[in-house]
């Protein structure tokens, strides 16, 4: 069993899900809560089961599927992925057991188990098509959790969402096609599998487009500036479980594939396209945030706080050293956590209200204290506060940056200043001052089921936040091999001096002795 | 003054685009069959000159087959048209626009 | 003075006709027993002509295994080319045909399958695509695809109400148009070449260098047009939603794959020994051809309000996304070909089907074509299973993975970016994101709407056990296609690498 | 030793939680009672480590990992050496006696539990930023206090100015802290490590540029922090807070991590005197604009507030001097009597029901004798005069100023003492002498509860002696770890004629205010609508001036960022793509006429134009062949 | 010589003839005019010594499509002129004269090839229809039979079309109306199959 654990994990919901349809109406939220917990619980075994000291593929299972033309089925995972993978499984957990839905939940339900399983695919899967293939197939479910659940422009909102990623990821498609076929006529052999493409070193020129191909379809899923523009949409119609896991774990795909693909695929391509991307991370750091503060919308600033965050994300990743984009994976996570938290806690007023306009309320602190403290805590990691699970990923990701550019850095920090402008002027209006409209006099505190949703990721974001070495440290194995293919690979001197050796004993010592 | 095969195929050629311009003209579906009528002779003629020319029989027998092939169309072509006339009254094509778009 | 002709009956090859004898002969048995005993059921005439198609396929491959061993074989005076594609084409051709027959066996009486003759046509045009493919003579070419093509007007005219005769009628005319092409285009390659065998024809263009070349384009232009109208390249495409949308859905199901892999076979022999021999105009010319027709088509199904229509633009499209695979010209890209159109015979079958058991009899007032988007509104609501099933063959249309056309579309695409066209590789995969939104326009309607109560009592009014076998048939093959690829891929390259393409 | 300091650490965070539990409920004294105890036993235990130290023994314990990453490795590593343990001892002092204190002041609050959770909440932020044996950890101090001192301005959420002043004081802070950041990104990818020893060690094996710039932006940090200019205003508006918070936040402690940073960093500063000689200009600058925005001020809190920047701005001058060790003395003097000021501040709001305009009160010496005796003590602390704590630190000031021989700031430092003890005494003077002006308003005040009193009395008495009893044993002390540098004017002569002149010019300044305003307030109109009162009366016209040239663009930006790029540039650029698509179609899909005519037409042009494109390829192919030929 | 004024005088003759056919709006001038067509084009057949196909395309076009296009001109009534609706004849005529004269342009240059064998050469030996019979029964029996089969499918398609079966349309007809169909219909239906 522990040797086919990864595909256990992939496959269950699914399995789970087909069976769904038999479930009675009425028992499928605890169906729903029953089988994403034993997924949870399954996924923390994996936990258990990796071995934090290993820095290479774990779990690996191979079987071929389309055997002629090198497509097969590769799943494995590392440090990088295991987190990941595992605050799938909890947020489908949190969101099931959380769910407020009452139109036809059966459906929904349902559709979250696919949607698991796609997620939990895209992470472990080593095969660019098997990667490929769950990376498109959960368009579907999140289109079919908008479009039907969604608010009024939800058909408009899912069709954006669907199509633009569909179109990114078409391009992006076309690059794996190329880059297996660059692994053919070097080797005489079809194969997609991520760890043979690693043994590849390719020309700088085919690096760039490449590199242009895949950036196409990650940075539309991140989504980075200026290529946003559905993200907002999305969230704003989709029901909270949506923007929950939208937020939670698909956008992290992107930035996943990033260190998973680009990174290691096309170094010299990426330090080449370093200040580019830095420049955009630094567009979506700065001017989404700018963008949030001018929002109306309670779930709008957390949907572009949201694009803000995945930028210090991006800039982590191209930080191209163990810091950076170690720091860029906890980040992940932790925006997971943190933005799936304000997702939910946005859907406990919607709930109540059925409204999101920052307008419609103000002093809640004074009628729902509880929920006016567990947003507070959230707001206060999203904004990246020491101890909170947030801080660690953006001080690593920045920190890590840092070596490659002063300047860049420096405007990217301006992240913490402006996060703090919208996050708290938005807190402002929503919390503080004098409840001026009598529909908000009565309303309830949170209830016993929301606080079970919060309170886990209460306890999380503080947890990690004090405590991150349990993911820290599996995350840092993992990336080093990484940033040590790439040193390897590197083939232009800029690269080479850009993408720090690992190897190198004498660096280790010395930095052994500033310790 | 020598007749060449160039004299058949260009003869060939303005027939078939007088086939042509009386596909296009015509409304009316049984003269707009003549039409396609007109496009197979023009190229039975270029066949017949070719296969001369080439001192082949080849082309002849195309041109047998094309006969053939033109014959069955009018068969089904006048019994397509007989129900249509059957149900409409009308062998105008300008009234067969109810599906569009 | 005759002398008489001495011929060896092994060399005449006779077997290589037999599995268009079969179907000939079965069509026949249908017509005698029609005059022994009329007024029989449907589903006996469904029964034998899926029998005769059995023994055909049967046949076929048989033909198969032999040519693993001993390559193509030709027969009957080499008239007929017994090759890899034409294995290829008439399995699919036939497997095809097996498919969409019982589609007769519909709850509700429709006109057509109450007579006999319809399920004789039905084989006869069988026969038809089967000489079609089987030969590289330009003679039979023509005889066949006539065959078929006649038959095939009759087809969709039975189905006996005013816009079926229309379709029939504007299918039958441009035909006819077409067939003038064929035989002009023909005539050109034969007055150059001195023959009308495709082997031939290459080999003495190629001795002379493409001296005439005037004349070559000239003929290939009258030939482009001619196939442009089988296969619907735009803007030869005009029939297609028409006829699709006055024919039923099954046999606009039927259309949308078994004339269409005829056509490619042939444009396949035809087109790409030029293409190989560097005539840049019909490179440059395929390309334009293959991106227009694309992305137009794409960009008119968009637009449309009735599925069936919006299907036959797709398949317009998927058409000229296959025709790139003739483009480019490479084994891998011929094997595409193939793949692509048995991954999409399955998905697009099971559209069409779906199609099919939601067809009413009487249309409702507001209602001006078979299948409005409206029709499907809501169905997850109403009858989730089929809201599913539809779904899934809308993804699958889409090219979302891992259903079956994902699988075809990927190597296609591959066999671009292998064959050197980038840019078209490209462009293959921006307008698999044009498509998606029609696709995902029923989707919405599907799932994401309220169902109109007028057309509630509609759906699945047709549906019978057997409608709903090919459905699940269909849909097994969609889902579970990735199983079948691998298997797939190294036949279809073993027959088309060893027939030289 | 170090359970005493996980003890004197960690029971604040203990007091912070237990409170935290009560937070919705209604009040319990208890939570204040236990909040209080808690901090006491810190306070024990801080004195017990004090003790410790100063036998000469540091403590210093790695709790556990926190940060590891790469080569980077960041533990919870605290350290209690002689710097710290004093900042310990003033946190814990100060703090002790505000939660005794806000037993009684926030009485009747509906927030009660919620205020302790949070003070106790700063308290423990505060005493992790002192004890930290690292930069990241101080940083985790350092933003804890941010969002401590973020609660507690907005503590009294449903007024706009209090939540306005919260969120200023957050993101103002928050700019320094990117600068913070920076400086400990530099100090990172220069010496691959964060704790103070390895960096404070290795600090000088760094080129001069890269010192410099880690000195720059770890005072730039540390100005966001301190409220130096520019990023000052918030400390004003941060009064909108309880008295208590302005006590023991914006007086005594959370604004003087500044210079406690700066005190810490000293290897680094050493090495930079050039930097140095910016901050204590700075500094000098600092308090003396503050002081006279302090003059003429009307509100009562803020008057005090200017007071703290203006002290503040006294020990940025030691520090910057290199007088390390006479800044943290200030810092220490200053605690006491300025958290002593805030809390004689809040009886006497207590007493006029919130009122806080000076010129509004008068005469209440009589009702409240002992906030008026504790706050006369506290002011003359503060105006340095002898034997009051103040004399022996901030005259040190002005002395280490001579003795760098940094004349002009000598003279702003001297002119600002005699400014703070005007405006000192204008304040004493206004709410305690003259006539009880608020009787026109119907209140009737009254004094704190005693053991409001009693928990200020040891305030009182360390305002009082903390100059002369610690000034030996803590010099001794520190001197361990900060430069050891004395600051005697050698010269008896100049010594004593300026202890005595600066005496003397204090007194005069607080003669002249008694004179001014004890008796009759006289509202001088010409005055007041002169250009430089205005001028010192809307604070220099800074906060405006923000809010026009950063506020207000910032908000419109961002609307025109939403409303114009986001919806009209970028967002409409793929709908647009989009809707040419769309639109394409419904044009051109018109041309399926359903016409059969125009469908055979069609066929037709595809063939023309096949054939025009042949034609043109066979004669440009000819060209091209017959011209090879 | 006797040739060239042949061919002339014939493709003058064709191309009126065809452009009557093409332009007259009278149905029975149309009618007339392809059938004189028809067989001036057997006279290029003659000429060609293509004699088989002359006389086939006699019998055939004349003959047989002739006869049928004629009753489809009584059937449907088209007797009389024609009014047909022009739109844009413009466009026609550009495309139909571009057309050829692309086609003509191409045509006028020679054929250049030294490849051409002839597959089956005419045998000035054997009459041409003796030439044609044989290879018409060895190299082209299939296709000589699948066009049995065309015409057969022809036929039937012809059949069924035009029958009666299909004045009655069962795909329009509700279910209950088929059934009171059959079961009146019943008895002639059962006499007709037995037929």
């Amino acid at each position: 069993m522990q040797e086919h654990i990864l595909s256990i994990l992939i496959f269950f919901p699914a399995l789970a899900a087909m069976l769904g349809f038999v479930v009675h109406k009425d028992s499928a939220r605890a169906y729903g809560i029953t089988v994403a917990a034993i997924e949870f619980f399954l996924s923390l075994w994996l936990w258990n089961l990796y071995d934090p000291m290993t820095s290479g593929m774990q779990f690996m299972e191979q079987a071929p599927l389309v055997a002629a033309f090198g497509i097969n089925y590769l799943v494995g995972i590392d440090g990088i992925s295991l987190f990941i993978i595992i605050l799938s499984t909890f947020f489908t957990m949190i969101g099931i057991a959380s769910l407020t839905e009452t139109r036809r939940v059966k459906d929904l339900i349902i559709t979250l188990l696919f949607l698991e399983m796609t997620m939990v695919g895209v992470f472990a899967a080593l095969d660019a098509i098997v990667f490929y293939v769950f990376w498109e197939l959960s368009l579907i479910p999140m289109l079919y959790i908008i479009g039907a659940w969604g608010g009024p422009l939800r058909i408009y909102a899912s069709i954006k969402f669907f199509l633009y990623t569909f179109t990114g990821s078409l391009v992006m498609l076309v690059g794996m096609l190329f880059m297996a076929y660059f692994y053919y006529q070097a080797t005489g052999q079809w194969s997609f599998s991520l760890l043979e493409w690693y043994r590849l070193i390719l020309p700088l020129n085919f690096q760039l487009w490449l590199f242009a191909a895949f950036f196409i379809g990650f940075a539309i899923k991140v989504p980075m500036f200026p290529f946003h523009t559905w993200l907002p949409y999305a969230h704003g119609q989709a029901p909270t479980i949506g923007s929950v896991i939208l937020a939670a774990i698909l956008l992290k795909m992107g930035t996943y594939a990033f260190v998973r693909f680009s990174l290691p695929l096309f170094p010299d391509a990426s330090v080449f396209f370093m200040f580019p991307i830095a420049i955009l991370a630094i567009i979506m750091i700065i001017y989404t945030a700018m963008v949030a503060y001018a929002q109306e919308d309670i779930k709008q600033v957390v949907a572009y706080s949201s694009v803000s965050h995945m930028g210090v994300i991006v800039l982590g990743t191209f930080a191209l050293n163990v810091e950076g984009i170690s720091g860029s994976i906890f980040l992940m996570i932790a925006h997971g956590v943190v933005s799936g938290a304000l997702f939910l806690l946005v859907g406990v007023i919607y709930d109540r209200r059925h409204t999101k306009l920052m307008s419609e309320f103000g002093g809640l602190a004074s009628v729902m204290p509880r929920y006016a403290t567990i947003f507070g805590i959230m707001m206060m990691a999203s904004v990246g506060l020491p101890l909170t699970i947030n801080f660690v990923g953006e001080f690593l990701s920045l920190l890590g940056f840092y070596k490659q550019s002063h300047a860049f850095t420096l405007v990217a920090g301006t992240a913490i200043i402006v996060g703090a402008i919208y996050m708290l002027s938005a807190y402002k209006k929503m919390f503080f001052g004098n409840v001026t409209k009598d529909e908000n006099k009565h309303l309830k505190d949170v209830n016993m089921t929301e606080l079970l949703a919060l309170v886990p990721l209460v306890v999380i974001t503080v947890w990690l936040g004090v405590y991150p070495k349990p993911l820290l440290e599996p995350i840092s194995h993992s990336v080093e091999p990484i940033v040590q293919l790439m040193h390897d690979k590197a083939q232009t001197a800029e690269a080479q001096a850009r993408i720090p050796n690992l190897a190198n004993p004498e660096a280790m010592n010395s930095q052994e002795e500033t310790r | 003054m020598e007749i060449t095969l160039a004299h058949y195929l260009v003869l060939s050629g303005v027939l078939f685009s007088i086939g042509l311009i009386g596909v296009m003209r015509r409304k009316n579906l049984l003269m707009l069959f003549f039409a396609t009528e007109i496009l197979l002779n023009a190229t039975n003629i270029g066949f017949a000159a070719i296969a001369h020319y080439h001192g082949d029989l080849t082309g002849q027998m195309f041109a047998f087959f094309v006969i053939a092939i033109a014959a069955s169309e009018v068969a089904v072509g006048l019994g397509l048209l007989i129900v249509w006339y059957k149900r409409t009254g009308k062998i105008d094509l300008d009234i067969m626009t109810s599906m569009r778009g | 003075m005759l002398e008489p002709i001495h011929i060896s009956l092994a060399s005449l090859n006779i077997a290589t006709l037999a599995p268009m004898i079969v179907a000939i002969v079965g069509a026949l048995t249908i017509l005698c027993i029609d005059l022994i005993k009329g007024g029989l059921h449907k589903s006996l005439y469904v029964m034998v002509s899926l029998l005769f198609l059995m023994i055909d396929l049967g046949l076929i491959v048989d033909f198969g295994n032999l040519f693993i061993q001993n390559g193509s074989v030709s027969g009957m005076f080499n008239m007929m080319l017994i090759d890899g594609l034409a294995i290829l084409g008439q399995i699919i051709i036939v497997a095809g045909s097996m498919l969409f027959i019982p589609l007769a066996l519909t709850s509700k009486r429709f006109h057509e399958y109450n007579y006999p003759e319809y399920f004789s046509l039905f084989l006869f045009m069988i026969a038809g695509f089967q000489f079609m493919v089987a030969t590289d003579n330009l003679i039979m070419i023509f005889v066949g695809l006539e065959t078929a093509s006649l038959a095939l007007y009759a087809l969709i005219a039975l189905h006996n109400r005013s816009k079926s005769f229309e379709a029939a009628v504007k299918y039958f005319t441009m035909g006819a148009l077409a067939a003038g092409f064929y035989a002009f285009g023909s005539m050109i390659l034969y007055a150059i070449t001195g023959s009308i065998e495709i082997n031939q024809i290459a080999a003495v263009l190629g001795a002379d260098h493409y001296a005439n070349i005037g004349y070559v384009l000239l003929a290939i232009s009258f030939l482009l047009a001619a196939f442009g109208f089988k296969l619907s390249m735009v803007p030869f495409h005009t029939w297609t939603p028409d006829v699709y949308e006055g024919s039923s859905a099954a046999m606009a199901g039927y259309m949308s794959i078994v004339p269409k892999i005829a056509g490619f076979i042939v444009s396949m022999r035809l087109f790409e020994f030029l293409v190989h021999s560097g005539v840049v105009w019909l490179q440059v010319i395929l390309y334009i051809a293959v991106v227009v027709t694309m992305t137009a088509s794409n960009i008119w199904a968009m637009v449309q309000t009735d599925v069936k229509r919006m299907l036959a633009y797709s398949s317009i499209s998927h058409a000229g996304f296959v025709m790139a695979a003739i483009l480019i010209g490479t084994t891998q890209s011929n094997t595409a070909l193939f793949l692509y159109w048995a991954l999409f015979s399955f998905t697009n079958l099971g559209a069409f089907t779906m199609l099919w058991v939601s067809r009413q009899k009487n249309l409702l007032p507001g209602q001006s074509s078979d299948h409005p988007f409206e029709k499907f509104s809501g169905l997850i609501k109403t009858m989730p299973m089929a809201a599913i099933m539809m779904g899934l063959f809308m993804l699958s249309l889409a090219g979302i993975p891992p259903f079956g056309l994902f699988w075809g579309k990927i190597y296609i695409i591959a066999s671009a970016v292998t064959g050197g066209y980038t840019v078209l590789a490209l462009i293959m995969a921006l307008n698999s994101a044009l498509a998606a939104y029609y696709y995902l326009k029923l989707i919405v309607y599907m799932f994401m709407k309220e169902p109109v109560k007028e057309y509630g009592k509609y759906y699945l009014v047709n549906a019978s056990l057997s409608l709903k076998t090919i459905i699940g048939i269909a849909a097994v093959g969609t889902i579970f296609a990735v199983l079948a690829v691998n298997p797939l891929l190294k036949v279809i390259t073993l027959f088309v690498y060893n027939s030289g393409y | 030793m170090e359970i005493y300091l996980y003890i004197a650490l960690f029971a604040p965070l203990a007091g912070s939680l237990f409170s935290a539990l009560f937070g919705a409920s209604p009040k319990t004294s208890v939570t204040g009672i236990v909040a209080s105890g808690l901090l006491f036993i810190s306070f024990v235990s801080s004195a017990i480590l004090l003790n410790y130290v100063m036998m000469g023994h540091t403590v210093h314990v790695e709790m556990m990992t926190w940060i590891a990453a790469g080569d980077l490795y960041i533990p919870f590593g605290f350290v209690v050496d002689q710097v710290s343990v004093v900042m310990m001892m003033v946190v814990s002092v100060v703090s002790t006696v505000v939660h005794i204190y806000s037993v009684g002041y926030m009485d009747h609050d509906k927030g009660f539990n919620r205020f302790f959770s949070y003070l106790s909440a700063f308290v423990f932020s505060m005493m992790v930023l002192v004890m930290s044996d690292n930069f990241l950890g101080l940083f985790i101090g350092w933003e804890g206090v941010g969002l401590c001192s973020w609660l507690l301005i907005g503590f009294w959420y449903h007024k706009e100015s209090a939540t306005w002043a919260a969120n200023e004081a957050f993101i103002m802070n928050r700019i320094a802290d990117l600068a913070m950041l920076i400086g400990i990104f530099i100090v990172y990818w220069n010496i691959g490590s964060l704790q103070y020893d390895v960096v404070f060690s290795q600090i000088a094996n760094l080129p001069m540029p890269i010192i410099t710039w880690i000195g720059i932006f770890l005072f730039i940090g540390a100005m966001g922090k301190s409220a130096q200019f520019p990023l000052h205003t918030w400390l004003a508006d941060a009064m909108e807070g309880p008295t208590p918070v302005s006590a023991l936040i914006h007086a005594a402690t959370m604004v003087t991590a500044g210079v406690y940073l700066v005190v810490r960093a000293n290897p680094i500063y050493s090495l930079i005197p050039e930097v140095g000689t910016v901050i204590a200009s700075l500094g000098a600058f600092v308090a003396m604009f503050a002081a006279t925005m302090a003059l003429v001020n009307r509100d009562m809190k803020r008057i005090i507030a200017y007071s703290t920047l203006s002290q503040l701005g006294y020990m940025f001058v030691a520090a910057g001097l290199g007088a390390y060790w006479v800044a943290l003395f200030h810092l220490m003097a200053h605690a006491f009597f300025k958290a002593l000021l805030f809390l004689g501040a809040g009886n006497v709001m207590h007493a006029m029901h919130d009122e806080l305009d000076p010129f509004k009160m008068g005469g209440l010496k009589k009702p409240m004798k002992w906030t008026w005796i504790l706050m006369t003590l506290a002011s003359v602390a503060l105006a340095g005069i002898y034997p009051l704590a103040g004399f022996f630190s901030k005259d040190l000031i002005l002395e280490v100023a001579f003795v760098e021989q940094h004349y002009v700031l000598y003279t702003v430092l001297l002119l600002t003492a005699g400014l703070t003890a005007f405006y000192s005494f204008r304040l004493v003077a206004l709410i305690f002498n003259g006539d009880e002006r608020h009787l026109e308003h119907g209140i009737h005040p009254h004094e704190a509860y005693n053991f409001m009193l009693y928990a200020m009395a040891p305030l009182g008495l360390l305002a009082v002696i903390a100059g002369m009893v610690f000034k030996t044993p803590y010099y001794e002390m520190v001197t361990h770890l900060l430069p050891a540098l004395e600051y005697h004017i050698h010269n008896h002569t100049t010594f004593w004629i300026m202890t005595i002149g600066t005496q003397l010019f204090v007194i005069a300044a607080i003669a002249y205010a008694y004179k001014k305003y004890a008796k009759a307030v006289k509202v001088d109109k010409k005055v007041e609508s002169g250009f430089f009162y205005q001028l010192l009366y809307n604070q220099y016209y800074i906060p405006k001036l923000y809010d026009e040239l950063f506020s207000k663009p910032y908000r419109e930006l961002s609307r025109i960022a939403w409303k114009q790029i986001d919806l009209k540039i970028v967002d409409a650029t793929v709908d647009g793509i989009a809707n040419v698509i769309y639109r394409t179609g419904e044009k051109t899909h018109t041309m399926q006429n359903g016409n059969l005519s125009s469908m055979l037409r069609w066929m037709v042009i595809g063939l023309v134009v096949l054939l025009v494109l042949a034609v043109a390829f066979t004669v440009g192919y000819n060209a091209v062949t017959m011209r090879a030929m | 010589m006797f040739e060239a004024i042949a061919f002339y005088l014939f493709a003058a003759l064709t191309i009126a003839m065809f452009t009557i056919t093409v332009m007259t709006s009278q149905a029975l001038y149309a009618l007339t005019a392809m059938a004189a067509g028809m067989i001036f084009i057997s006279a290029f057949f003659f000429i060609l010594g293509a004699d088989f196909l002359g006389v086939i395309q006699i019998i055939v076009y004349t003959g047989a499509v002739m006869a049928l296009y004629a009753f489809g001109m009584m059937f449907f009534d088209t007797t009389r002129t024609v009014v047909e609706k022009r739109d844009n004849p413009r466009v026609i005529f550009i495309l139909g004269v571009l057309a050829a004269t692309l086609v003509v342009f191409i045509l006028v240059s020679p054929i250049i090839s030294t490849h051409i064998e002839a597959n089956y050469p005419i045998n000035a030996a054997m009459g041409n229809s003796e030439t044609i019979g044989l290879i018409l029964f060895t190299k082209f029996l299939v296709p000589f039979e699948i066009a049995a089969v065309m015409l057969l499918v022809a036929m039937i398609a012809g059949i069924v079309l035009a029958g009666k079966k299909m004045d009655k349309s069962l795909t329009l007809m509700a279910e209950e109306e088929i059934a009171l169909m059959s079961a009146t219909q019943a008895k002639p239906e059962t006499e007709e199959g037995a037929h």
